[in-house]
């Protein structure tokens, strides 16, 4: 039978959200049907990249207005799940950032390069006024 | 963010007693290690037992720490990291940075 | 500062997303900025009317069928808090059933009258072909 | 559903070791309870220590345990609930349908 789980959230432009929708993206690791690997350990992954691709989006894009709003939502189907975090702000050059190397002393600077090694497919889109972070990892 | 802090010997431990370390508390952490170093106190341990999740802004906080202890000549090191916390470490290889110790008995004998 | 909290979720129409979906509610109950009453008994309170009233949109209004989806919505404000569950079946009189009692040995028909205890408006509206439960909790 | 059944002095205790206990797997419970019956056991004690939700078919599925162990004589008695299964039989007011007790221990010894 074929699996299809659509969640879209969308929440005030602050970090606090942060540990709630990464335990939704845990949730959905333990629950996701077909799913062959460590769950565990994709449920740490997912948890991981939702809550490091939000933070941009919320310290970042909006700069940490509290006032704004954020949005993600994440699809799996028996293939696939993809994650896709929403912003407004002036966006920036993700293959420039790939290419970047972080140093061991960095404090900043690991957020991307987490994502690109835990996804299998990493976009940075731009729809209209609106930025998309599209993260997409194959489940088998 | 919840700390414990103690001192023996001239070590200051801190216990994070939080489940996730992320870029909403990560900062309160920073600020306590600064805050410590101007004391003129540079030998930390973090323990992180009951840490069950850390991000980039976590690890950024460590490393701060880490840099602002050697600098001062002093060090900063870790302790009790679950198998997931851990795992973090290698991915970001910071595992090659920290000192890095199962208990913290062995961590405070090793100041 | 003004809290506005969205998700919306589909899942296939089979029950073992009952945990996953009643865990969302939990983790929104303690994420949730101005309540000041009992968090661990709101969340579960909340994983309790998700969970009573998905199962009833997935084995009464959509009898089972697991090829079938179903869909909720939370969304809190700094008042309200509200659970919609839409459905497509024939639907029922929400009405009728709040007056009927439960007997001690009976083994079902708990689940709409928990809904009623622990909601403070509980409503169920047809639109189109839809029908939705709509569940709302005041928040202090 | 995951469920440890052990006998002794022709008690079967049933433990839950389940999180939930709802829609999705109480249906399970209800059937093992049905084949204990058919084999003639009508004692059944259902120790809940590890179930920390439970929903309206949970605790059908427990009614339903209680009405057929009755008829034949026999009892199910509940032990173990945690604080907040606990609420929802005061919410169905189903504590006064069973006998609940704190162990497993007093609970056996009342059979
Ligand atoms: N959504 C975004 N909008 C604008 N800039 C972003 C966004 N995400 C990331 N960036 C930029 O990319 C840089 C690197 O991001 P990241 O690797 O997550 O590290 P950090 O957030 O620690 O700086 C950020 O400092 C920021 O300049
Ligand atoms: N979404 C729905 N669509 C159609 N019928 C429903 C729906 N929800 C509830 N019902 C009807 O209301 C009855 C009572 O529901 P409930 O109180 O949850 O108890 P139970 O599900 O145990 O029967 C159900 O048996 C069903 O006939």
């Amino acid at each position: 039978m074929s699996e299809q789980i659509d969640v879209d959230i969308t929440v005030p432009n602050q970090t606090k959200y942060l540990g709630m929708i990464g335990k939704i993206g845990e949730s959905l690791a333990h629950t996701l049907g077909h799913y062959q690997g460590d769950r565990e350990e994709l449920a740490y992954h997912l948890n991981l990249v939702l809550t490091e691709a939000l933070a941009n989006a919320i310290c970042h894009a909006n700069a940490g207005d509290p006032t704004k709003e954020v949005r993600v939502s994440i699809s799996a189907s028996d293939e696939d799940l993809i994650i896709r975090v929403f912003d407004q702000g002036h966006g920036f050059d993700i293959q420039q950032l790939a290419k970047l190397k972080v140093k061991e002393t960095d404090e900043s600077g690991r957020g991307i390069p987490i994502i690109f090694k835990l996804m299998d497919q990493v976009k940075y889109l731009r729809e209209g006024s609106v930025n998309i972070l599209e993260m997409t990892k194959h489940l088998h | 963010m919840r700390l414990n802090i103690s001192e023996q010997n001239e070590i200051v431990r801190i216990e994070v007693q939080e489940e996730r370390m992320d870029a909403h508390n990560s900062g309160d952490l920073k600020e306590q290690m600064l805050q410590l170093f101007d004391e003129g106190k540079c030998n930390l341990l973090i323990d992180l037992s009951e840490v069950r999740f850390v991000d980039s802004s976590g690890l950024g906080a460590l490393v701060s720490g880490f840099k602002n202890a050697s600098a001062r000549e002093g060090s900063l090191k870790l302790c009790c990291l679950q198998p997931q916390v851990r795992s973090m470490f290698e991915l970001t290889r910071l595992h090659r940075v920290f000192e890095i110790f199962p208990s913290s008995e062995e961590a405070l004998e090793s100041f």
